[in-house]
């Protein structure tokens, strides 16, 4: 592996139980990426997913286009966002850690370490950080629903991983989430019921938002403790279209 | 309506053969009155075709086509079969595709010349044999019917499949002995004139083509309810001679016995059917 | 004919304009959108007549997108048909009708509507299917795997093989004017690799929704329309050709062999629209060439480029954005001076090095490497197909953990 | 086309054996080569007048008058054929005729050669048939006869005849009728 050259590219496997909102959070994640001038894709793992069974995620941001498909399968990042993720692994099919690569970065949503032993004999010498950072407890607290523990991911990997600011964080999750209404909502005769369903909507997405930004803040106070410097390069103007 | 594309350029008239002028002028165009009553004396909108001698088929051919209230703008679908035989020498645009797709592929020609030509009717007319309405082509035709098609579905029942050497069909009867039946068909023939009233068809009828003037009733009545109510289904039954073993000259006489038995006329109507075939007969249509 | 320059509409009420000017000259912006979502926004600039459905993972979403554009009057018919055996005759009857058709479909529902395809490039229909290849059950999986594609070489179809979602949109749009054209007019299977491209989210370029391409004219195809409004008034679509239908043995050959020219005359219309058959990636000197298409090809590309910044090794890709028609010659160019072939591919029969090897018999010396293949779903990472190469190289592994 | 007929027992495309396509707008297809439109008249015409027993076979598009090009198009087939002093023989429609065709009266796309060996043709002009049949029905001219065919397409042309001229409206054949006629001047006919 070419550790000595610069990153030219991240690729990211979330593992998550199904219902968590980890296409959401990825989709977000490639948004943001792209609002910041970053080549970015993201995909759900393709396969028929169930709520509450094992399910996983990708984003891949890059300086360069991006070819590469699927699965991630060597990832310099893994955002677990469930415990049970740790023990069975995408389906059962292989340890959680499968494929990390050398200086890779894991973020686990839990206060404590829950790795085993045999998996930081696996992890240590490939030098991989582990960032233990309880998303779910923080979504509570913060937008007080669980359901925006995919926004405490997804600030977490951008606080930890210093590639875009917390504008371009925001700016995804309002793609996400507004696209349908401005298509609709640019006519006159908008309705009070669609209104008033706006208005709530426009109250989640800020809660959405400050779940993130304040979980970026938490991971940029762990990346600065642990001495990461950005992970990639800033990205080309030619990105930027 | 498209009468325009049977006209022969004046320049080229002369080198073209006289059973093509015919059809320009002497068939019969523009004019819903038309009816069995034309076919001594107008130009008949199929030529010499390649049934066997006898064959009920070519009767039943010559009956609808003389029916048709819209000829010049009636567009016939087709199965595999022997009546695919025929489709080549009919003076219409007829469809011939895969065994059993017929109501399909008129399902997407009439919904997309309903979209191309809001303004014109254009009758859809499926014409298949018994194997491709009721066995391959079940699931088409049913469908078809549930989607409330505005198509006329006819089906040639001949009992058999004759085309390919005399094979027990769906409608052939329990216990007759046919090529992959050969301890004689072990259940009963599909009551599909049932079945096209269960799954939505406004009008439905079961007939022989032993009385052309019957036929050309219910052809008429199919259409019209067709285009303006919705799914129509009409069962005829065409014996095939050869495969019973009968003489070229014996399908009348096998048709008008099976008028009073398994064949006798069935006719369903639906409501708004009756209003649609009432407003016709008075307009002097049917 | 006519030659005025007035302003036309379509029934959407979109600004008709040429395919030169929506393909290559409209301005641009960029969405950030899944290869489902990019099929409704080609549909949306096509002029489409007619679409007909049928569920089945992963193309039911783009079906659903379409069904939207008929709800807001982008599309003049369409709806669920009951299979997709069912669907292909649909839409053949719309084409037939002379309309403008497309639908989309995958893995087992592509192999169930397998006799329609046959058919439709016999009657000259210039339908187009997007199909987002999936396994066929053997046993069931609905995971990308492109065997199917295998099936469908042979049955008179324009088959493309799209990259990106851009280039699916760019794709569909070409797709019908490269099929309609009189000349041609053959259908067009537009594939993609399933998941990979429909459920991916990427940024695409589109120009404006208020243009589209000019609406199909069916009377200059080769064969009238079933609509009584072109004569002969006689027409059946289409007979049996056969000697005891009165007709010669070799009227069926010359069919088949006219609509496999049909799709031989595709070619310069594609050097027109898609830029070329083939698109070539890497380093023009590359001795060692991956030949590829869909993801496969994307996929060597990462790879080309990790064999070329970290293993100092010169490599480059010929991406096949055809495969029917197979870009023969462009093959044979590209082969010279190179010292190893690889063909990677989605699929466990290896299609596409059967057709490579095929059109290079006796032509070349150089090995051809049929690899890596996966299949089931299984992703193809760059890594691996590095490891393939610097195993052949007999060089040392360093790229997989 | 690459070369005149027969060319074997079975109807080869060049498209697809020989890799001869339509020519490109503005152009015509003379044998293997893309010439101007103006020579491929030219030599077409030169062959109507030289070869044996010039027959001119008119399709559907332009023996019916379903539009008005289709009914000028229709006077000017038969000038045409006068210029040529050449027979005109309809392929009216593209059915399987039984019991038979007459070959004397009619050609059929399912096999023209009939026609074509029937009256000894060795020069014809396609006019107003549909593309694909009359690709079909070259396809097999090519490969049982040694007829020289010339294809007046409003499209994009046909490969498989051994003169194809494309995008062939009124205006077109007014032209080529003017060549014709001066063809027969330098030929003294």
């Amino acid at each position: 592996m070419s550790q000595h050259r610069k990153r030219r590219r991240i690729n990211i496997r979330m593992p998550a139980i199904g219902g968590q909102g980890a296409v959401t959070a990825a989709h977000i994640m490639a948004t943001a990426a792209d609002h910041a001038g970053y080549y970015a894709v993201s995909n759900p793992f393709f396969g028929a997913e169930k709520r509450m069974a094992p399910a996983e995620s990708y984003v891949r941001i890059g300086i360069e286009p991006i070819y590469d498909r699927g699965e991630v399968v060597y990832p310099d990042v893994i955002m677990v966002f469930h415990p049970q993720v740790i023990t069975m692994g995408k389906s059962y099919t292989m340890p959680f850690y499968s494929g990390i690569k050398k200086g890779g970065l894991i973020i686990v949503n839990s206060e404590e370490d829950l790795l085993s032993e045999e998996d930081h004999k696996y992890l240590d010498p490939l030098e991989v950080k582990i960032f233990n950072f309880p998303a779910t407890k923080f979504a509570l607290e913060i937008a007080g629903t669980e359901l925006a523990t995919n926004m405490a991911m997804l600030g977490a990997f951008f606080g930890a991983t210093q590639i875009v600011g917390t504008e371009s964080v925001e700016e995804g999750i309002k793609a996400r989430f507004l696209k349908r209404f401005v298509a609709s909502g640019g006519t006159a005769s908008l309705d009070s019921a669609i209104e008033r369903k706006f208005k709530k909507k426009l109250e989640l997405i800020e809660k959405n938002i400050n779940t993130a930004k304040a979980s970026y803040e938490v991971a940029q106070e762990w990346a600065k403790d642990q001495g990461i410097k950005p992970w990639l390069p800033a990205p080309k103007e030619t990105a930027k279209v | 309506m498209s009468l325009k594309i049977f006209k022969i350029n004046e320049a080229l008239k002369e080198f073209v053969p006289s059973e093509i002028v015919d059809l320009e002028e002497k068939a019969t165009w523009g004019n819903p009155k038309r009816g069995i009553w034309d076919l001594p004396y107008a130009k008949e909108l199929v030529e010499e075709h390649s049934l066997c001698a006898g064959c009920p088929e070519s009767l039943a051919f010559r009956y609808i086509l003389a029916s048709l209230p819209n000829p010049e703008d009636t567009i016939i679908i087709n199965s595999t079969g022997c009546t695919s035989l025929v489709f080549p020498h009919i003076a219409l645009h007829t469809v011939h595709s895969l065994f059993g797709n017929q109501n399909a592929i008129a399902s997407g020609i009439k919904r997309t010349l309903e979209w191309r030509f809001p303004d014109k009717v254009k009758d859809v007319v499926v014409l298949a044999g018994d194997g491709a309405t009721v066995d391959i082509g079940l699931e088409c035709t049913l469908h078809s019917f549930f989607r409330q098609e505005r198509i006329t579905t006819i089906c040639f029942d001949n009992e058999v499949y004759a085309n390919t050497g005399g094979q027990e069909s769906g409608l052939t009867v329990k216990g007759q002995i046919f090529k992959m039946a050969p301890k004689g068909k072990q259940w009963d023939k599909v009551p599909m004139w049932q079945l096209a009233i269960d799954s939505g068809c406004h009008y439905v009828a079961r007939l022989t083509v032993s009385s052309p003037k019957r036929v050309e009733k219910v052809i008429k009545q199919a259409i019209y309810v067709a285009r303006e109510v919705g799914p129509t289904y009409v069962h005829l039954y065409t014996p095939c001679i050869l495969e019973i073993g009968l003489n070229s000259d014996d399908a009348l006489e096998e048709m008008r016995g099976r008028d009073k038995e398994r064949f006798k006329f069935f006719e369903y109507i639906s409501e708004k059917a009756k209003e649609v075939i009432e407003r016709k007969k008075q307009e002097g249509l049917i | 004919m006519q030659k005025t320059q007035q302003i036309k509409y379509n029934r959407a009420g979109q600004k008709v304009v040429s395919p030169e000017y929506l393909l290559f000259e409209a301005p641009r912006q960029k969405q950030f959108m899944t290869g489902s979502e990019v099929v409704k926004e080609a549909v949306k600039r096509a002029s489409v007549d007619a679409s007909v459905s049928y569920p089945i993972t992963p193309q039911s979403e783009a079906a659903h997108l379409i069904g939207e554009l008929w709800a807001e009057g982008y599309v003049g018919v369409y709806f669920r048909g009951e299979s997709e055996f069912s669907v292909m005759s649909q839409l053949a009857g719309c084409s037939m009708a002379g309309g403008r058709a497309i639908t989309t479909t995958s893995g087992p529902g592509t192999l169930r509507a397998m006799e329609n395809f046959p058919m439709w490039a016999g009657s000259r229909l210039p339908l187009q299917l997007v199909l987002m290849a999936r396994g066929v059950n053997s046993p069931l999986t609905i995971q990308p795997d492109n065997l199917e594609v295998s099936f469908l070489l042979d049955t008179g179809c324009m088959i493309w093989h799209a990259e990106t979602a851009q280039e699916l949109f760019d794709m569909i749009l070409a797709g019908f004017v490269v099929a309609e054209q009189p000349d041609v007019h053959v259908p067009l299977i537009t594939v993609i690799d399933g998941f990979f491209i429909s459920h991916t989210r990427e940024a695409v370029m589109l120009p404006p929704d208020d243009i589209a391409l000019p609406p199909y004219n069916p009377y200059i195809s080769p064969i009238p329309p079933i609509d009584m409004e072109m004569p002969p008034g006689r027409f059946l679509r289409d007979p049996f050709v056969m000697k005891s239908n009165y007709t010669s043995y070799a009227t069926h050959a010359s069919w088949q062999f006219e609509v496999r020219a049909a799709i031989e005359r595709s070619r310069p219309y594609i050097r027109k629209y898609l830029k070329g058959l083939v698109e070539e990636f890497g380093d023009p000197e590359g001795e060692i060439l991956f030949i590829a298409s869909g993801t496969a090809a994307a996929q060597a590309k990462e790879a080309t480029q990790m064999l070329i910044h970290d293993e100092g090794i010169k490599a480059r890709v010929l991406r096949l954005k055809t495969v029917r028609p197979f870009p023969a010659k462009e093959i044979e160019e590209a082969v010279k001076g190179v010292k190893y072939v690889f063909i990677p591919e989605f699929n466990v029969v290896g299609w596409l090095e059967r057709e490579v090897r095929n059109v290079l018999y006796g032509k070349t010396n150089v090995p051809i490497i049929g690899s890596p293949k996966v299949a089931g779903g299984m992703t193809m990472p760059p890594e691996i197909i590095v490891e393939e190469v610097l195993r052949i190289l007999g060089k040392e592994v360093k790229h997989v953990p | 086309m690459a070369k005149l007929g027969p060319a074997g027992y079975s109807p080869y495309p060049v498209a697809l054996y020989e890799g001869i396509l339509t020519p490109p707008p503005g152009k015509a297809l003379l044998f293997t080569e893309l010439v101007d439109e103006e020579i491929a008249m030219r030599e077409a015409a030169k062959a109507m007048f030289t070869r044996e027993n010039p027959t001119v076979f008119p399709g559907p598009q332009v023996l019916y008058a379903w539009n008005e090009e289709a009914k000028k198009k229709a006077q000017l087939v038969r000038k045409m054929a006068e210029v040529f002093g050449a027979r005109i023989i309809p392929m009216y429609d593209y059915r399987p005729k039984y019991p038979k065709i007459d070959p004397q009266k009619e050609i059929n796309p399912n096999h023209p050669n009939l026609t074509i060996w029937h009256n000894n043709i060795k020069v014809c002009i396609f006019i107003g048939v549909h593309c694909h049949y009359a690709n079909v029905a070259l396809k097999i001219i090519r490969a049982e006869t040694d007829c020289y065919t010339i294809a007046l397409c409003g499209n994009a042309g046909h490969e498989d005849a051994t003169v194809t001229l494309r995008d062939q409206h009124s205006e077109e054949l007014e032209k080529f009728i003017r060549i014709a006629e001066e063809v027969k001047r330098e030929l003294k006919k």
